[in-house]
This record gives structure tokens, C-alpha cells and sequence, in this order.
């Protein structure tokens, strides 16, 4: 069933809220009232349902199927968490309100920072960031701050392995330094002696993922922080697969200096087509003074520090990220996952994530070409092309298969050192009999594959909203929004 | 554990499986000593029921907008949400979806996407608009670094009478990319004198000069002029909107020339939140498209010919373009979207200007309940839902006042201006269509009580 | 995708809810403790959401598309309904707590009740039966009741035309009445000439309902009402048409004497599936005094009557229909659509039902014939399939044939009086786009039937979640639950 | 109006298609003078904002159960429903379809069907199960119905001890329907001469006997003898369940040999609801299938062999049956069958019996709580999460003290026996996993300083 855009069934006289007329007052516009259509069509309430019903059809989620996409996390998200961030008094209140009027707001943030700490073993946490990359910034940021600080302004290089998700890279030369590869050796791992090689003074800050992009844990991790430490840099970790390890295993005590943590990876808050995510970061002593505005202290009451004149003795905010203190409805819900699942319960998660993957990989190393060896992964499984050499089939038609088969496919050509690589993360929230299903699918369609059977590949998706789009077209000329067609805006005149 | 699947069978099987004695085996490349023996120091397990008591009880601990007058604003406003809005952005298929890389089973994102790029391209008098940022607040900052970019300058003039969250956050972005900027003082009186310092700042360096309307004191301004002026120096007019709903009632920054309107969508579908998420639409000239930050979405076919939408211009994006992206933004406010594009689905054109109108006419009406009230008076000559008073005492300690009389009275300038000791006695009152006569009478007794 | 059975993925060990041990207490169980397996089986929380997510997926409602069941009124469920009937203090209280702490709520069930007697312009309404059936045996109780008050009891015949719902003479059978027909005539309507044919003494009622299942007014209802009164007979209106004449006609000024209200069609609470429904049974003041129990005073405080010492002079309540007081959260949800609609509101609302129904009528009357001739019809347009006559295409495979359109199909082989009947009630939910696409839809499936083209009907649907489903196997050998196949019985001894 | 989409336009050109002036020539068939001039006296449309004051207005006006420590029961319990459940019948596809008449298209609630037949047979004990009556007092109602058509007797013996609200409804159906119905009296402090009595009861004009169990004092009964006894008299068995988690700890009734097994689903993912949407539960042993009211959902093959589900045996029901059917019932609780097949997924058997555990222990906490209280005995020799208590003084003024302080302490039996002198020092109390130490301390705090 196809449905038509919004602006092809709604009409301007249309509404689907009813107000009140307005009150007659006299108007304080002035000139700059607005004069003239703007050109936005309604719905009535019926007809506004079945339009997004009907889209929301041709989308696939976690709750319609296994997400396998790599390094996303694509979790359960408890419903619990939807109804608690919807409570008044945590959905319905304003950032500038009295701070008396918001205590139970502050706690919440305090008592999530805490969390966050303990789970990290870090020292400071910098709620606002209003996602993963963002957190990034923040991160960097603080890094930053802390070298004007001490006197070292002059150092602008930032390592940063080929592996890196791009926001790393990107997030760096924003504010900028400039990036350096650093390369990982034959076991998808960062090699403490490549990082010493590449130490200089220049250098200000490494940036390694980890568990890395590969799905590998970084082995020489504490001997990397070391050397990273010893020639006065600071060492950024990129948290997207914090995943793997909460409950395990704490950055802090690896020698992390800063880390984002997306709240809607590891904890649960949904990732809505894209957003909204939530990216405090955790940071070490020696970065904890310059967590930016605004954070809150815990004293005999819970205070919103947003001004200098609030700070305590150290304290050195680089600035602001955010108009306000970041994504509290995600706080909310990160916060109700946590307290479900307890200390233990998120062990016991990090090890299923790391299980699932597991068990994906052994069940399909016989089919699939693993670019690291046989060893163990974390929460997630990194295969590349090789076996699909000369069957004509590519990773981007094996994924498209699978969408055939009911599968959200996994990430593909990322992380960009393996050829061809496909990216499967299972999270821990897939049942045996789900993750015995999947496989057992992608062994078909791997057999299918090797066997030559092209068409299946080539033309997928047969069974989805749509075949395959054509990105080219849509780059070369590009439609970024709707305008009448040409006898519509001749009868509009 | 409720959210677990696996049973401690399947644990034993898997692992045989896998050929490991246990789990922590895949942990092996855990350096020595490094993997946590016990449980993080933190509470167990805990069950629905338990959750909701701990969750409910710091809920109980705040004052929410809807328990009485409520006219706090300056950034973030309280309007009604339409039930149907909150009930289709928790449908699974939206709730629970990525990014839409795959865009043959993600076409309801990305439709939903091309209209809310429609809409704010429209709204905002632009001719494209990217699928959103984080918030209005990066969203300007954003703009900001985009306007050098363009600009090939480095320096931004900030007006006085913007928000001072967004000042400090373009100051912090581009302090760190060493950028400059020049942010004018404030001027709650006379807000069209901000606007011609402005004009007096604008260089040849100038990048581009970033100006909201309404201002943050609520004061209306026709950027017509300023943009004529920056535009002929070789700057971009960056027009900031922190309340949407105003652009039912106003002329557009567009239409008034701007080049890049950055806005906070939250008024439309969103709630307050206390502060996040919001939803940031980022809007500009078309010409400009490829120096844009954030997701784009666009129109194309499938392999039937069939119209189809997906992400488009990547290649400006930090997972192509890595270090040379024109941003660093990654995950965007697709749920926010979404639920923007679906109340202002409902609304239609009819229905938001409607609402702009009762918005304005509220913020009249107690405008006018507040004449001759003594010890109060109101600055702006013009407003919309919003507008600022100054009162006869410490505007904070009258603001706590009202609060215990259970009016959430407006923002007190000295929060968001703290080190400015000239601005104490001015509250920033925002009025909007959930405000009642009651409500509105009550803040004038509170009002007049508390002075 | 197809979704496995619960029980063919569930697990006896598995659990979705974390509760806290029991405390250790000394068991008042006796030797009632239940010993052994329930058989029951568990899904933890993600897997629950994706199996009931992807059964929604292969189902049809009113969001999803447009829904033409005539006498069905699936008009649209406002989601504003949903949240007021979740408001804790309307969703979370217990029908025995004490009335003082309830007030609200029999204030609400009060003014629900004022509402549906002012639109029906009846003097008293039983509000507890649970749904449409219900408020029919409601309301022949209570005329029952009042023939056996007056000493009438000997009439035991009550008269319902062929065209009624099977629920009319299912009623009247399960008190023990004795149904007779009544005919009508060519024009589709009850003639008074054929009501006072079967008028006897031993008549007790007529049940009637208007606007009747051919979607047509009964145009002689008030002579038809003066001859039943006039013979000492009760006029028993059926309700479920009310939606084509709220705020435009009053049963009560008709003539009737009861008239169950499904507020599930009328008054947008969700069919849900097949419920739950809500029947509040309006009763003129010749049956007020026999309203069961319980029901609501409003006094200086509310009172919910539930026994005879609390009743006023003159009550004479026939007994108790439910162990409580009804459909609370559909009164809830009825009386937020009726404060929405207000009573412009809802009589625009029956006013654009009839021109729907009247322009899907006007606009498929010269491919499909209507057995009544070319007249007005009420909020639905009934046809039969004397134009299907030789095609080789049934009434249902012409319905079928409409799910591969995206539709619901019409309402199939009812009203009985009509062959092949084809009842289509478009609702006042949709829009004239929507019906012109219907429309269409229909005209070319018609202009298909008729051009011969059989195998788009008779194999339909072919693009539905199942093809057409055996019934009579279904019937003659019935499966009614699961049981473990038999490896799985062996193995589990 | 927000709900219609039509517009004048729209009105004007349908109307020209149709051939008539205006609407009302389409109502012509109204009786002339009947027809409507203006509106109904009720008060024009509102927008949501209004609309949402109003109701909040009257919700505002209620205790909700989650107010405070709650313990009332007799019939309906408070009990926790996990948010999954409510987000999920709410999902559009199943709020807002229709009876499944058109299976292809209704899978979805064919399947929920047949997973909740399944589910309540093997609760009850029975061989089937329909998809669900109005609620429990229907059930037993229809129960007695079929009972005399399946004996072809027609005098009904109920338990003192069944609810009176039960029996009320038993009685008025058999009385309409001319049927006999023996009612004995209540017995809440031995319960075991009550069934003593139904027992002596029992003659060859005897249809059936209806027990509950646990009964409404909240005693529980080993059927096992009566429904020897009362088969060997050529009558049925009705067993009664108002608290249906009591059957993840307690011998169900049909291990005790019942013929027909009815209960009240509501604890089980519906909530309170001020009494309805409940949900009934109906399950007999499978000779009886065909007298059997109410929907059946049943497995089938589509045309192309794959398993599907349909509704059947429809020639019992009003629709195809008419005059002959079983039952004139129509409607059922669809959607609350999914909340309680939902919620029970959910708890499946472990989950099941660890709810019945907690709730078992909560209410034997709360008896050796009273143990000892002056002025209060606990009758009950046996429980499952509800015991009745006689205290020293009016049980109804007892209660309504408890409720000025905060605690809503059960039902007083004057309530349920408004007539009977006897009784009106006792309270059943009701206690769930809802409730905590500190609530039932305030139970007995709250209860002392009542008395």
C-alpha cells in the first residue's frame, strides 16, 4: 500500500487541533506581522493516524525484528522507561524553573552521574552533551582546556587508529587539531610499540574505540594509556562499545582519561530513526575540573551550577554545550534501565551481548571469512569478504538479502580497514531460538551465495517497501523537500 | 533478570558451542587483574514495581508545568501536545528503528523526514532545511561554523539580545576552533539599539552576525535591513528562533533575508523535558546546501522506478568524510522530528496560525492586566507570547515568592545573565494557549503579593 | 514473516517480570497447594514485545486503512480517549471503595448519563451493561419487568423483522420470549399496516431498529410506535445505527421505549478486537423506575445505589445486570469524544456519516444494484449482487477481492433479507479523498466482476497475511488450543 | 472539528454528486416535526486543553489505588501490570480492529485468541476455553444458562459463599429466563458448612452447583467431594474464581473435577478500572464445546496449507443461530483478553507462581500482623491474598476512618450484604505485591486507631 506525502493529501483549511478563537486584544506585532499563506497543509486527527500508521509500516525496528547492526546496539527498549520519562514531574518541567521546584530533577542527574562513575571508575561526568558525537566534543573539548591550561596549547595532534568511527576524526579537526593514523597490527588490535612510534610532543590526546571497531578488545590497553600518559597526552576513549564491558570492566582503571557513553547504545534509550542520544562523558581526575556548564552539586540542597559565581575552588568549566543541561528524558529512561537491571544484571548483559556474539561467530566461521582468526570477540562479529570472492555476490547484495529474509542487515563496510566487512551485533537482548534462527538463515543465504546463486543477491530487496534506491540520483540532484507540482501552482494563482 | 532472554541452559550450550569453558574465557584480552571481580558497587536487580516507587517519588519532588499558572519561558515553552502526537512516536516501528542506512524498510523515517524538512523550510521562509540537530542552541553554533565555511572569515558578531545559552555556546565552539566572536551587551530596554550596534560591528572580517527574533527579552525585530547591511559586507544574517510557534504570527526570517535560520523546535510536539531532548531545525539558502551540518534527506526512485526517499549528500558527513566533514554530528533528533512533523501535521497552516493568535492574545492580555499595576511595568513595545518586566525588588526572590504561591512565574534576567548586576529586577514572562484568565489573574495577585 | 505460537517459543523457566522473593511466612494453603506444572510457558520482555508486535502486523484496523464493515461504525478512536481513561484517578479505582473517595467518578458516570439521555431524549438510562447484547437483555428485562408490574406477564411474543441483528431475537429467546417476524416491505422499511397485522394481546414488544440494517429510516417508526403503545406493547429500539441520527432525531420523541447505546460504534470507544463494548440502555419513563442495580443519585454528594434501602419512592430496579457498575473506562473514553464533539460537533459528525454513506451510494449505483431502489440512505449503503448475477463472483469474493485493494471489506451476507448483501458504512472518519480512492477501487473490482475476469476474485486474498482459510475444518474437527506435539509430550515425561 | 475531515468544499460537491439541495433531504424519512431544529442541549465542541481539564478535574476528585496502602479486593484487585502490556494493546492494529470476521486480514487477534484459550484452559485445569466473556458474574450467569442445557434441569444451587454481587447476577438471568435458582446464606465464619449445605442441597432437579473458591471471605474449598457428589445427582459443577492468580498457587478446579470452570481475568493485565472493561474467563471439559457461549477462535490451513486460526463453531452463536443460539452475546473483551495473554506471556509459569507466592505471603504477613490486635480476629482457616476480619465495631465507619487517614482498608460485608444485621463487623482485606512492610503497618496503625 503506498501512501502519498503530507502535502499531497492535506489542504490549508485543514486542522486536526481545536483552539479557542483567540481573545480580542490589541496586537503587538506591529509591521512584522505575517502576511500571506506559508504554505503548510493539515490533516484532520483521523486522517493525521492513518498517515503515520501507514509509514510507520514501512520501517523496520527491533521490535519487528533482529537488528544486527554493528556497533549500534540495537537493544531492547523497556516500555517501563517510555512511561517514566512521561511522569509529570519528569516530562513536564522546565529548565529554568526555580531549582526548589526541580529538586528531584537534580537528584536524578546526580544520582545517573553516579552511576555512570561507578560503572566507569571515573572521577567527574559531563551530563550535557546531547549525543554520542557530541559527547565526543565535549571530551575533546575538555582535553583541550586542560593543555591551554597547563601550557601546552602547542600540542595538535590527535591519534586516531583507521578503525575509528568518523565522528572521531571529525570531532578532532572541528576544533582544531589534526589527526594521525596510527595502525592496527594483523590481530585487529593497536599495538603499544605503533603508539610509542608516533608519540611526539606535538601529540595531545589518543583516540581508540574499545572494544575496537573490530569487536576486539584492545589487549595492550593499559600499556597504551601508559605511553600516552608518560609523553603528556591524554587518552580519549570513544564509548560507543561500552556495551561489551559494563560490570566487567572499568575504563578508569584501564587509564582512560575521558569517555562518552551514548546512553541509547548501552542503556536502552531508543534510538528513534536516528535520534534523540545522550552523551555524558566520563572524565579522569585530571580532566574532572573542567566539566562544562551546567552540573549539579549535591549539597544539603541539589544546586544547577550555571555561573562562575557558583563554582567551588578548581573548578574550571570550559564553557557550554547546550542551551540547557542536556537530555534529561533520556537521563530518565538510562536511569530507569540501570535500576532494573542492577549491578548485577548489567554484568550478566555484557556477558550475553559478548555470549551472542560469540555464538554467532562460531556458528559461522566454517561459511564466513573471519579477518582477524579465530579468536574470541566481544559483543559483536566482524566478518569480511574474502569468502565472497568471484561469486559475483558483494557484502552491500548479501545485506540487501538478508532484509528478504526479515533481517535488519548488519553494518557494512565499516570499520574500513577489512574489506568488505560486515559488522554483526546481536546485543544480549536476542533469545537462543532468535539468534538459532539467524543463523541458520545466513547460512542458507551463505550457501546460496558460494553456490552462485546471484539473482537472489543482485535484485534484493524483492520483499521490502522498496527495491533498491538509487543514492546516485538523489545526490546528483538533489530533492530536499516538496514543492507543488507545476498545474498545482497554476491553479493556486 | 526481565530483559534477558537467555536461560542458564542456553549460557551452557552456547559456550559448548563456541568451545570455551566459560565467559569470562572471551574476556581474555582483559589485561591481568583488570576484570572486575564481584558487582559494581551499585543496587541489584530491581522489578517493576520497585523502579516506578524510586522514579515516581523523585517525580514527586519537582513542580510540574501543568500543576498551576505556569509562564516560564526564555528558550523552552509550555504548550499542549496533542495526544495523538505521543501516541504515534512510541509506535515500535518508529521507537525502536536506527538511522535509516538501510532506506528500503526505513521509508517511514525517511518520508517523515522529506515533510519535516517541508515544513521547516516553509516555516522558516528557506528553500532547504536538513533533517535537524540537537537543539536551537547547536544548532546556532553550528550555523556559525558554517558561516565561516561559506564566508572563508572567521569572526561572528553576536546581537546583545540573544539568548545567552546560545552566546555561550557559539563562544565555546568556536573558542575551541579558534574562531572569533563578538558578543554585544544586552539591552532589555531598548532592543533596537542592540540591532544597531550590530550593524556598527559588521566589518570585513565579519563571517556573519547571528540575531534572534523574538529576542530573548521577547522584542520583535524586521532583519530586512541587517541583512542587506551584512549581506553587502560579505556576511551571512544567521536568524535564531526559540520559539517556533511566533512563526504562525510573524513574517519569516527568510522572507526578511536571512541566509541561515537556525530555531529550537520544541514548542511544536516536543514538552519540556527539563531542557532535552529538543529538536534543532537548521534551515538556509540552497545555494549554501553543501557547507550544511547535519542529515539530509531526499527525494529519488527505486529499482522499479517507484518514488523512493533516502539520506542524501553524505559525502559532507563525518562517516565519509571523516576529519574533513562539515560537521562532527552524527545521531540527530529523529524521534523529536517526527513528533514535530506530526503535531504540525495536525495543526496545519490553519491551525498554527490559530495558535499563534492565542498565543499572542494571551501575552496581550496579561500585558494589559499588568498596565498600571503598581511597581511593574512592561519594556517591550512589541512581542509575541513573551515579553519582560521589570519589577520594583530582587526579580529572583519575587519569581521564589510566586513559586510558593504556586505560580511558576517566568525567568528572572539574573539567571540568565548572573554576573550582571544592573539587570536584577526583570522577569522574562512567556503566555501561551494552556494559560487561562484564572491563570493569568493569578499571576498578577501572586505578582502584586510577592513584590 | 510468520510469528511462531507462544507456546512453541516460550519456556517453563522463563519470566518478563523480576518480583522480589516472597517473604518467608507460614502458608495458609493447606493441602490446596497447587502440586505440579501449570504448563504454561514465559517470554522475557524483548521477546513478548516482538511476538505481539509482529502478530499486530497481520491486522487490519481503523488507523490502517479504511474499514467499510456497515453496522460496524468504525469511525476513529481518538488517542486523547486513551490517555484520559489512564488517568490514575480514573483508571485506578476500585468499584468498592468507599464512595466518598469516588466521587469523581459517579460524577462522571452521572453526566455520561445526562448526555446520552438529553441526545436520545429518553428519562432514564441503566449504564452497567457490558456491551451492545447486553444492553438489549437490559432492556427487555426491564420491559419484562414492567409487564409483569402491571400484570401483563402473559405476553411472551415479541415481533422482530427478518432484517434484524441476530442479537434481537437471541435476546428475546434467552428470557423466554416467543419471537415472531414482522416483514417490510419493497421500499426496505416496516410498514404499520404489517406491525398492526401482528398485533395480539400476547404481544409484549416490538424490537425495531432505526435506522434499520438496510441502512434506511424507518419512516413510519412514530405510527409504528403509536400502535404498539396502543396495544400495551413496549417499543424496543435497537441502537446500533444511532450513529446517522445523533443530535438530528430523538428516540425518545420517536416513540421508543429502550434503546441500547453501543458506545463502542457511537461514541468512538475501540472495538479493540472485538471488544470490549459498553451498552447503556436509555428507557422512557414508562420503564425508568425498573433500572437495575447499581446507579447513581446525585444528591449533595453522589450515591451509587447498589441495594434496596437506599432506593427512592417508586424504583423498582428488576435486579443486577454485572457484578459492578459497567464499562467504566468506556464511559471515560465516550464522554471525553462527547465533550470533544460537542453537540455542533456531533451533529455535524451524523450528518457527514449519511453524505458519505450517501456519496459511495451515489457514486457506485450504476455498477452495483441497490435492492431497495435509488432512495436516501442512512450511514450506510447497502447493495446486493443481483448485478453479480452470472459473473461466476460471489458476494465474498468480491469482499476478498477488496483486502488485495488495502480494504476492509464491507459487511457480507447481512441484512439476510437481501441477497448477497453488501452493507458499506464509511463513517464520518474519512475523508473525501479517502472515498474517492475507495470508490474507485470499487468501480474498477465491479468493472473487473463484471468483465469476467474470475480468478482476481476467486483465489483473493492473494496479498494478505493468509490466503482464504478452510472454516468448515476449522468446524467440524475443532482445535481450540495448543498442545505439545507428541515428541515434545514424550520427551517431557 | 478536529475529528472530521471534510470541508465545505468538500460538503457542497458530495451533495451536487448525491443530486440533493442539502443534508436533510437526505434524512427525509424523519417523521415530519422530528427531526431536529439546532443543537442538543449540551455544550458545544472543546479542544483537547479543555477537554483534559475537565476529566483531570474528575480524576482529581477520585482516590486512585496507587494513592496510598491499598487492600480492597472482594471481586477486583489491584494488582502491578507491566508497561509492555499497555503499550502494546494500545499498538493501532489491535485497538482499533474489529471482531475477526475476515480472518485473512486478523491473524493477528486470531492468534491472541488461541494463545489466551490455551492459556486459561490450562490455568483452569479444563480441556477448552472461549475467547472470553463480559466478565466473571456474566460467565457464571451464561455458566447456569448452559448448564441447563446441557442437563436440561434448571435449578441452580449457589454457594453461600459465592459473591453476592454473583449471585445477584445469576439470579436475575435465571429469574427472566424462568429458571430456579437456590441461594444459600452466607457462612464467613465456616466456610466449610457452606459447602456442607450446597451439598444436602443437591436433588434430581438439580442442574448444577456454583462454588467459588477461593470464596468471597477469601476461604478456600477442595471441590473434590462436591463435584462427586453433585455428578452422581446428574448435576454440574460451576467452580467460581474472582482472584485468578490464586491458580498459579492453588489446585485448580479442574483437577478438582469441575464441569465448568468461570473467573474474573482482571488481575491479569487489565487493572482496576472502576469495575470495567473486566474480563470473563470460560473453560469446561470439551463434551460440553458445542453448548458453550461465546466466541471460539480455532486452527485451521489456508489455501495454500499454511496454519491459520478462525472463529468456529459459530452455528451456536446469536449472529448464525439467531433465536436458537447459546447466547445473545456478541461482543467480548477482545482487548482485555490481549492484556491479560500479554501480561501472563509475560509471567509465564515461573513468573505466574512467584506472583502468587508474593501475594500469598503479603496477605499472611499481614494476618500474623493482626494476630493479637485487640478488637480484631482473623476469621479464615485458609487464604490465598484475602482473609476476612471482625472488628470490634461497625465495619463500614471502621473502614471510612481508615480512609481520612490515608488507607483504603477493604470491604466491609455490609457493602455486599446491605440487608444482613449480622454481619456488619467484618472486612475483607485484600493484599497484593503491590503492597509493602510499611503499608501493611499503616494497615494495622490506621485499623487501631479506627477502632
Amino acid at each position: 500500500i503506498e501512501e502519498p506525502l503530507l502535502f499531497e493529501i492535506g489542504r490549508a483549511e485543514t486542522t486536526g487541533v481545536d483552539l479557542p478563537a483567540p481573545k480580542k486584544v490589541k496586537s503587538r506585532l506591529g509591521k512584522l506581522a505575517r502576511d500571506g499563506a506559508i504554505g503548510l497543509v493539515g490533516l484532520s486527527e483521523p486522517e493525521t493516524l492513518r498517515h503515520y500508521v501507514r509509514l510507520s509500516q514501512k520501517n523496520f525496528g527491533i521490535d519487528t525484528g533482529l537488528f544486527s547492526l554493528g556497533s549500534c546496539t540495537m537493544k531492547h527498549n523497556p516500555r517501563l522507561n517510555e512511561k517514566m520519562a512521561r511522569l509529570p514531574g519528569l516530562g513536564d518541567i522546565h529548565p529554568l524553573q526555580p531549582q526548589s521546584t526541580v529538586q528531584g530533577a537534580l537528584e536524578l542527574i546526580d544520582t545517573l552521574a553516579h552511576y555512570l562513575k561507578e560503572l566507569t571508575g571515573m572521577a567527574a561526568v559531563a551530563m550535557s552533551p546531547k549525543a554520542g558525537a557530541h559527547g565526543e566534543l565535549c571530551g575533546m573539548m575538555a582535553i583541550k582546556a586542560a593543555l591551554e591550561a597547563s601550557g601546552q596549547g602547542h600540542r595538535k595532534i590527535v591519534l586516531v587508529p583507521e578503525s575509528a568511527h568518523g565522528t572521531n576524526p571529525a570531532t578532532a579537526a572541528l576544533i582544531g587539531f589534526e589527526v594521525k593514523p596510527v595502525p592496527a597490527q594483523a590481530d585487529g588490535t593497536v599495538h603499544v610499540a605503533d603508539v610509542k612510534a608516533a608519540l611526539t610532543s606535538d601529540v595531545a590526546a589518543i583516540m581508540l574505540t574499545n572494544p575496537n571497531t573490530c569487536g576486539i578488545f584492545e589487549k595492550e590497553i593499559v600499556e597504551i594509556a601508559a605511553a600516552i600518559h608518560k609523553a603528556g597526552a591524554y587518552f580519549y576513549c570513544d564509548g560507543a562499545n561500552f556495551n561489551a564491558i559494563v560490570g566487567k570492566a572499568r575504563p578508569g582503571d584501564l587509564g582512560v582519561d575521558a569517555m562518552h557513553i551514548n546512553l541509547h547504545k548501552t542503556f536502552s534509550t531508543p534510538h528513534g530513526g536516528g535520534g534523540p542520544g545522550a552523551g555524558p562523558v566520563v572524565l579522569s581526575e585530571r580532566l574532572a575540573a573542567f566539566v562544562p556548564y551546567p552540573f549539579v552539586h549535591a549539597d544539603k540542597a541539589y544546586v544547577l551550577v550555571e555561573e562562575a559565581t557558583k563554582i567551588v575552588k578548581g573548578e574550571k568549566p570550559f564553557g557550554r554545550m547546550t542551551a540547557f543541561h542536556g537530555q534529561m528524558g533520556m537521563f530518565v529512561r538510562a536511569l530507569a534501565y540501570m535500576l532494573s537491571h542492577g549491578s548485577d544484571g548489567m554484568k550478566q548483559a555484557s556477558e550475553d551481548a559478548v555470549l551472542n556474539a560469540n555464538y554467532i561467530r562460531a556458528s559461522l566461521a566454517d561459511l564466513m571469512s573471519l579477518p582477524f582468526g579465530d579468536q574470541p570477540c566481544m559483543h559483536e562479529a566482524l566478518f569480511d569478504d574474502t569468502w565472497l570472492k568471484d561469486t559475483g555476490v558483494t557484502t552491500l547484495d548479501f545485506a540487501k538479502a538478508m532484509i528478504d529474509e526479515g533481517y535488519h542487515p548488519m553494518t557494512m563496510y565499516f570499520p574500513l580497514v577489512v574489506h568488505g566487512a560486515m559488522l554483526i551485533e546481536p546485543t544480549e537482548s536476542e533469545s537462543k531460538a532468535s539468534l538459532d534462527l539467524f543463523i541458520a538463515t545466513l547460512r542458507d543465504l551463505a550457501m546460496s551465495a558460494t553456490k552462485g546463486e546471484v539473482d537472489r543477491f543482485k535484485g534484493a530487496p524483492y520483499h521490502a517497501p522498496r527495491r533498491r534506491l538509487d543514492e546516485t540520483r538523489a545526490a546528483r540532484n538533489p530533492v530536499l523537500r516538496w514543492t507543488p507540482p507545476a498545474p498545482y501552482a497554476e491553479a493556486a494563482e | 533478570m526481565r530483559y534477558l532472554p537467555l536461560t542458564s541452559d542456553d549460557r551452557t550450550d552456547m559456550l559448548a558451542k563456541i568451545g570455551v569453558a566459560s565467559v569470562d574465557d572471551l574476556f581474555a584480552n582483559v589485561p591481568k587483574g583488570k576484570l572486575m571481580k564481584g558487582l559494581a558497587d551499585l543496587p541489584t536487580t530491581k522489578g517493576e514495581i520497585e523502579v516506578e516507587r524510586i522514579m515516581g517519588a523523585l517525580a514527586a519532588k519537582n513542580v510540574p508545568a501543568s500543576a498551576g499558572p505556569f509562564f516560564v519561558g526564555a528558550g523552552a515553552y509550555k504548550h499542549h501536545v496533542p495526544a495523538s502526537v505521543d501516541h504515534l512516536i512510541q509506535r515500535s516501528e518508529f521507537l525502536t528503528s536506527y538511522t535509516p542506512y538501510q532506506p528500503e524498510i526505513a521509508q517511514g523515517t525517511l518520508q517523515y523526514l522529506f515533510e519535516f524538512q517541508t515544513q521547516v523550510a516553509l516555516l522558516t521562509g528557506m528553500e532547504v532545511a536538513n533533517a535537524s540537530m540537537y537543539d536551537g542552541s547547536t544548532g546556532a553554533a553550528e550555523a556559525v561554523l558554517m558561516a565561516h565555511r561559506v564566508t572563508r572569515r572567521n569572526k561572528a558578531i553576536l546581537a546583545g539580545n540573544l539568548h545567552p545559552h546560545y552566546r555561550d555556546v557559539i563562544e565555546t565552539l568556536s573558542r575551541m576552533a579558534s574562531d572569533t566572536t563578538v558578543a554585544l551587551p544586552a539591552n532589555a530596554v531598548d532592543a533596537g539599539a542592540d540591532l544597531k550596534a550590530v550593524a556598527a560591528a559588521i566589518d570585513a572580517e565579519t563571517s556573519c552576525v547571528v540575531i534572534q527574533t523574538p529576542d530573548v527579552f521577547g522584542n520583535l525585530h524586521d532583519l530586512k535591513a541587517i541583512a542587506e547591511k551584512a549581506q553587502a559586507a560579505g556576511a551571512l544574517l544567521i536568524a535564531v528562533v526559540t520559539e517556533v510557534v511566533s512563526l504562525g504570527s510573524l513574517t519569516s526570517p527568510g522572507a526578511m533575508g536571512a541566509d541561515i535560520v537556525v530555531a529550537e523546535g520544541q514548542s511544536i510536539g516536543v514538552g519540556l523535558n527539563f531542557g532535552g531532548p529538543y529538536v534543532g531545525l537548521f534551515a538556509a539558502k540552497s545555494k549554501y546546501v553543501r557547507q550544511m551540518p547535519g542529515r539530509l534527506c531526499g527525494e529519488t526512485v527505486d529499482a522499479e522506478g517507484r518514488r523512493g526517499f533516502v539520506l542524501t549528500l553524505s559525502t559532507r558527513e563525518q562517516h565519509i568524510r571523516r576529519e574533513k566533514a562539515t560537521s562532527n554530528i552524527c545521531t540527530n533528533s529523529g524521534l523529536m522530528c517526527l513528533a514535530f512533523t506530526i503535531h504540525m501535521t495536525l495543526l496545519g497552516e490553519a491551525g498554527l496560525k490559530r495558535l499563534a493568535a492565542v498565543n499572542h492574545a494571551n501575552a496581550c492580555d496579561l500585558a494589559d492586566r499588568l498596565d498600571g499595576v503598581k511597581g511593574v511595568e512592561v519594556l517591550n513595545k512589541s512581542f509575541f507570547n513573551e515579553f519582560t518586566i521589570r519589577v520594583a525588588g530582587d526579580a529572583a526572590k519575587i519569581v521564589e515568592k510566586m513559586a510558593k504561591k504556586g505560580v511558576l512565574a517566568g525567568v528572572p534576567a539574573s539567571r540568565l545573565w548572573p554576573t550582571d548586576k544592573a539587570e536584577k529586577d526583570l522577569i522574562i514572562v512567556a503566555n501561551t494557549e494552556v494559560n487561562t484568565d484564572e491563570d493569568r489573574a493569578a499571576f498578577v495577585a501572586a505578582l502584586q503579593a510577592s513584590i
